[in-house]
């Protein structure tokens, strides 16, 4: 199985790759973008919408959030469709200033109800050191809390909706069309968000947590009764998903996009101190590459760049070093244990690690991608805990 | 009626198959099986979709990744299985039935007898994928090609206790498996098993003369939370 | 306006009652002066036993506790954990993040650093500040909605959330001396639904302004949702021999609090440890004083004395100085939240002022005081 | 300690995953001398009745089994495995069985096998008591309902009617047993380790 002939994926992609004549199923299926009868997809939408505004009383289904702007695109279609959504976010206490805007601008502007959960802190960092120590992965607890709590609360409350943006399975390998309006489940949730790693593959019987307190790690029991109550549906299936353009049109309802040296893309996970930096470094390390592959794929496959212009986009960005020591001082980790981590555990990307202060570089882009760019932000704080987003 | 699924296993990972032509990638094996175990689906039917291109290396490695599958279902796993000595490997695999394809067109029977006297007769399966336009015609892995009926080796079929009848082009679909097939093959549909574009027409075919014993469904098996209770409901 | 004899409290506060002279927590605390707090500890935690044996989900927390992130939550979040040893599930009603102060967050992170679950419940921003100003239109007081939503979203969040023994911090009748709360023993807060923020007004008014689903944040869950879960509210501070206002700021001090040192004379609050989350509610402390003749300097002066930290003539002279404070900049913050002139604002102002106790003169913005404390 | 006996014939491994799942310590028993030292035997079985019993003989399980059930050791008897306790089975023209339980293993009236599931009840107090004495009580349940997993073309016909027994849940094969317990005997038809909750808890209340 050759590489992909019109985009960038390598077969190493953890979805699993297919091809049929050098071409994978991920550009395959994106051009069913150009070929569905997308009014046809909506009004599936729609229907679902009609049937769950009766059911409710309170909420009528649940936005899982953290605050970029895809979350802002959700919100705004979830309220197109008459819904009454519960926020619902799993604190990461990763976010920076410029995160903790965006989170509270959104349920200011949109005016609208939210849960913020914040996972106990020191169960927390034990199993981001457990990831780190087994995976080289340091975003798996916070996935795991992502992915479970909002089902946990609409099993409780019995809010009989939970509404996801876009479904990465079918956007980046076309493992399902989107005709077949694939919905969340515990199976989906393992295999795409966690990589076959749940919270008991994590802790294994070495990890030093109680277990008592792992009760939002995991995903609700008893599937048959869950699936009667709760359904999660991922509205890239019924809209022809298009991240750039919806980011950009949704910088109206105040969205702050962040100044990003690491990708052309100033509004995917805007907003984190560790998405573009040691989250992306230990992806390379694990898959040999980076975020910028999947915005240059996209792109390419939206039309907004060619093979040769993605690669040279790429190349601009996948050189760029990284400072991860904020990252190591936020999980108490000593300057030579940090040393230590870097010299053992990150043989492959250790000419990406740099101690210095990394100053964002302008770049040049094509101008199909300049004109959906905005001007974006510099985050002055990282790593706070808990931030007042928003002045009066 | 059994309500069964299909998964297409090759080189250590999970695929699906979309009219006969395209694969579109699945997941892990076991994560699948254990969603399947938790979903209480009646059996599980794993199939190597091998054609003309299979290596006894593949054979290998995938029958030793197989070994270590854990499942409280029922499974049953062909698709490759061509000459005694695999048969002999089958042994230590954790399922309960075997699935014969290629040699239901082959004139040598020794493989099935061999078959039956090392598992047992309840544990032989047949597997025809078939299609009707142009014409009827069945799909012969072995050799990657669509032969006419005639081809079919009937006595092959008294050794195998159930028979899968795969309609290849409705495979992936949600409905319209080619039910006339069972007057074409004159078979007794209570020991068949329907598969491709069978998902929603569990219903339509019940205390009706085309009954199979059971149907398995392929691809569309993992697309919700519990789609099996669904398609029961539904049923 | 007639005043207790021990303290400075006066029979205008609404459901205060006097017991020969004395208002109902100086007479709580005269006659249960030699209340035994061991017996007390023991007693709560046979309580807390007892009900969270009928708790259906086994396996999760042990207990709600409702935080702010200030003084009083974060002590009790800490003594919940570990005096009882107890796993709570925290859940904070936090306020709108415009009306969030930075020390309200600065404090919500020290509580997630001392290690505990905890849950922000936010309502909608913009509703609430709505319902801040209808409340200060219809009852002169601007977090009536807020109260409503902080007493009635921890019990809903229990009903939800299957965790069925929630732990209150003090117990309002005996600190504030509302009869109406006073429950079968000192601990039991099950009648808080009875208290006067949560009856007095209904709640017709919040369905009006933020229609049925949203509205639903605001009201108390009914009786059938408590014994369907069986819910059980419970007072910490009975428990405790050493919970007042001031000792607690105090700890506030030593457990990495940020607090508003030399505040007082922004805010009118003596202890510049209590209300760090949010400011607006220094305007009710105001209205209070302009409305029953006594704002919070008096609540924290009648607490000292009762406790005797502080003798009755100190504290007329506190209560002479910082009764009715609230600084121009916090008014002036509140009118752009809610999007109103400041003339409007002290219009609304004047007409909960209580005539017989306060002169109203033109060219001068604040009510005059026309009587003697004490 | 439970032991499973491995004749090279039969899926041993899903037998050892339903042990595993019910977190259950086992063990393989390869040589038949060492039979003497497990409490509960497991006699799994898949394939042929006449290769399986040869087998047995051959590498002398089939001698020291009997020894066991003489000793008075428990033995739980899976498909195949269970069809071995029975007097005679018919297949592949007929052989003897360990006789340990009064009757034969014959064809089943229909064209096919019986292969799928079929409800199954049972009540643990419906056991004698020499099974019940010296049980390990993991569980504390004694009744379940469910269905369970068939795939068999003989069946077990019992003779011998002062015996706990059951019948298969299917009109057209009710005079054949699902499960038969005589003393320290049990013989499951079906396969309980592929009948997934059912299975597992049955388990645990035969322990």
């Amino acid at each position: 199985m050759k590489n992909c002939k019109y985009c960038l994926y390598p077969k190493s992609h953890p979805f699993g790759m297919a091809y049929s004549d050098d071409v994978c199923l991920g550009c395959i299926t994106h051009k069913e973008k150009y070929n569905l009868d997308w009014s046809e997809r909506y009004s599936f939408l729609e229907e679902e919408a009609r049937k769950n505004k009766k059911r409710t009383k309170t909420y009528d289904c649940i936005v899982p959030v953290i605050g970029d702007a895809e979350d802002y695109f959700v919100v705004q279609e979830v309220l197109k469709l008459g819904l009454n959504p519960l926020i619902v976010s799993v604190n990461s206490y990763f976010y920076n200033d410029i995160g903790w805007k965006n989170l509270h601008n959104l349920i200011t502007h949109f005016d609208l109800d939210s849960w913020v959960y914040n996972p106990e802190i020191q169960t927390y960092k034990e199993l981001i050191r457990t990831s780190l120590r087994k995976y080289n992965h340091m975003y798996l607890p916070w996935i795991q809390l992502h992915t479970s709590f909002p089902v946990h609360v609409a099993k409780e409350k019995s809010i009989p909706l939970i509404i996801w943006g876009s479904n990465q399975s079918v956007e980046q390998v076309g493992k399902f069309s989107h005709k077949d309006s694939v919905e969340m489940s515990s199976w989906s949730r393992i295999e795409h968000d966690l990589f076959n790693k749940d919270i008991f593959n994590l802790i294994g019987n070495g990890a030093q947590v109680n277990e008592r307190k792992l009760n939002y790690y995991i995903y609700p029991e008893n599937l048959q009764k869950l699936s009667k109550k709760v359904k999660g549906l991922y509205l890239s299936n019924y809209l022809a998903w298009d991240p750039l353009k919806q980011n950009q049109s949704i910088i109206k309802h105040g969205f702050v996009a962040e100044e990003n040296s690491y990708s052309f893309d100033p509004y995917e996970r805007a907003g984190s101190s560790v998405y573009y930096q040691i989250h992306d470094l230990l992806k390379f390390e694990r898959l040999g590459y980076r975020k910028i592959t999947d915005h240059c794929t996209r792109e390419i496959r939206h039309g907004r760049l060619s093979r040769s212009e993605a690669i040279e986009v790429e190349s601009q960005f996948i050189q760029n070093k990284i400072n991860v020591n904020p990252f190591f001082n936020w999980l108490d980790v000593s300057k030579t244990g940090r040393e230590w981590y870097i010299n053992h555990k990150l043989k492959k990307s250790s000419n990406l690690i740099s101690d210095s202060k990394i100053e964002y570089k302008h770049h040049n882009f094509p101008q199909k991608i300049k004109s959906l760019l905005v001007k974006s932000s510099k985050p002055n704080e990282n790593f706070i805990t808990y931030g007042k987003g928003i002045e009066i | 009626m059994r309500t069964g699924s299909v998964i297409l296993f090759k080189n250590g990972y999970c695929y699906q198959s979309y009219g006969w032509n395209l694969f579109r990638p699945l997941g892990g094996l076991q994560n699948i099986v254990s969603h399947l175990d938790k979903y209480l689906i009646d059996d599980i039917t794993i199939i190597r979709p091998v054609r003309d291109n299979d290596s006894s290396a593949d054979f290998l490695s995938d029958i030793e990744e197989l070994k270590k599958l854990k499942s409280s279902s029922p499974i049953s796993f062909g698709g490759g299985i061509r000459n005694i000595d695999q048969l002999h490997l089958l042994s230590g695999l954790p399922f309960e039935r075997f699935i014969f394809s290629s040699i239901l067109f082959n004139e040598n029977n020794k493989l099935l007898e061999v078959a039956t006297k090392l598992y047992g007769k309840q544990a032989i399966v047949g597997l025809i994928p078939f299609k009707l336009k142009p014409k009827l015609s069945m799909f012969n892995s072995e050799i990657n090609k669509f032969v006419p009926l005639d081809k079919l080796n009937r006595n092959h079929l008294d050794f195998c206790d159930e028979i899968i009848l795969y309609d290849c082009e409705r495979e992936g679909f949600h409905s319209g498996f080619s039910k006339e097939i069972i007057d074409r093959f004159k078979l007794d549909p209570k020991s068949c098993v329907f598969s491709g574009g069978v998902a929603e027409l569990k219903n339509s075919f019940k205390n009706t003369s085309y009954a199979p014993k059971a149907i398995n469904i392929e691809n569309s098996v993992l697309h919700r939370e519990y789609s099996i209770l669904n398609y029961y409901e539904k049923l | 306006m007639i005043y207790c004899q021990k303290c400075l409290s006066t029979n205008n506060r609404p459901g205060g009652k006097f017991i020969d002279g004395l208002c109902s927590p100086c007479y709580f605390t005269e006659n249960t002066e030699n209340i035994n707090h061991r017996v007390q500890l023991e007693l709560l935690r046979d309580l807390y036993k007892e009900s969270r044996k009928r708790q259906r989900n086994k396996g999760s927390y042990d207990c709600i506790v409702g935080v702010s992130g200030g003084k009083d939550s974060t002590r009790q979040a800490q003594w919940v954990r570990d005096r009882l040893g107890l796993r709570p599930l925290l859940i904070c009603v936090a306020y709108p993040p415009k009306q969030m102060t930075n020390i309200g967050a600065q404090n919500l992170t020290n509580i997630i650093n001392l290690g505990f679950d905890l849950i922000t419940v936010t309502p909608s921003p913009k509703t609430s500040a709505q319902l801040s100003l209808e409340s200060f239109r219809n009852f002169g007081n601007v977090s009536k909605s807020s109260e409503k939503a902080l007493y009635s979203t921890v019990p809903r969040m229990a009903i939800d959330l299957g965790v069925n023994t929630i732990f209150w911090g003090e117990n309002s009748a005996t600190q504030v001396g509302e009869k109406s709360v006073e429950g079968k023993s000192v601990f039991d807060a099950n009648n808080l639904r009875k208290m006067n923020t949560l009856s007095a007004g209904g709640n017709e008014w919040i369905y009006k302004k933020a229609g049925l689903k949203k509205g639903s944040h605001y009201v108390y869950p009914d009786e059938i949702e408590f014994q369907k879960k069986k819910i059980n509210i419970y007072f910490l501070g009975p428990a405790w021999d050493d919970w007042s206002n001031f000792n607690n700021a105090t700890y506030a001090a030593l457990h990495g609090l940020t607090l508003r040192p030399s505040e007082e004379n922004k805010t009118g609050d003596i202890s510049n440890a209590s209300m760090l989350d949010e400011e607006f509610t220094n305007i009710n402390m105001m209205i209070k004083y302009y409305k029953f003749g006594f704002g919070r300097a008096s609540d924290i002066v009648n607490e000292s004395i009762r406790l005797g930290e502080m003798s009755r003539n100190e504290g007329i002279e506190i209560v002479k100085k910082y009764d009715g404070v609230c600084d121009d900049s916090i008014i002036a913050s509140y009118c752009s939240y809610v999007g109103i002139e400041k003339t409007e604002f002290w219009e609304i102002v004047y007409s909960y002022t209580n005539r017989q106790l306060f002169d109203i003169k033109k060219g001068v913005l604040r009510p005059i005081r026309k009587f003697n404390i004490g | 300690m439970v032991g499973i006996i491995n004749v090279g014939v039969g899926n041993i491994r899903s037998i050892k995953n339903w042990l595993d799942r019910s977190i259950v310590n086992w063990d393989v028993i390869d040589n038949p001398k060492d039979l003497i030292n497990y409490s509960l035997i497991i006699l799994p079985g898949v394939g042929s009745a006449s290769l399986f019993i040869d087998r047995l003989k051959k590498s002398g399980f089939f001698l020291e089994l009997k020894n066991a059930h003489t000793r008075g050791q428990r033995m739980l008897g899976i498909c195949l495995g269970a069809q071995v306790f029975m007097d005679y089975l018919e297949e592949d023209g007929g052989a003897e069985g360990l006789g340990f339980i009064k009757g034969h293993v014959l064809k089943l009236p229909i064209k096919n096998s019986n292969t799928g599931w079929l409800p199954f009840s049972f009540n643990l107090n419906d056991l004698s008591k020499a099974w019940l004495q010296n049980k390990v009580s993991i569980s504390r349940k004694t009744k379940i309902k469910g269905r369970v997993f068939y795939n068999h073309n003989y069946g077990l016909l019992l003779t011998d009617n002062n015996v706990f027994s059951q019948f298969i849940d299917c009109d057209n094969l009710s005079p054949f047993s699902s499960i038969i317990q005589k003393k320290n005997v049990i013989a499951l038809q079906f396969h309980p380790e592929k009948s997934q909750e059912l299975g597992e808890t049955l388990l645990k209340m035969l322990l």
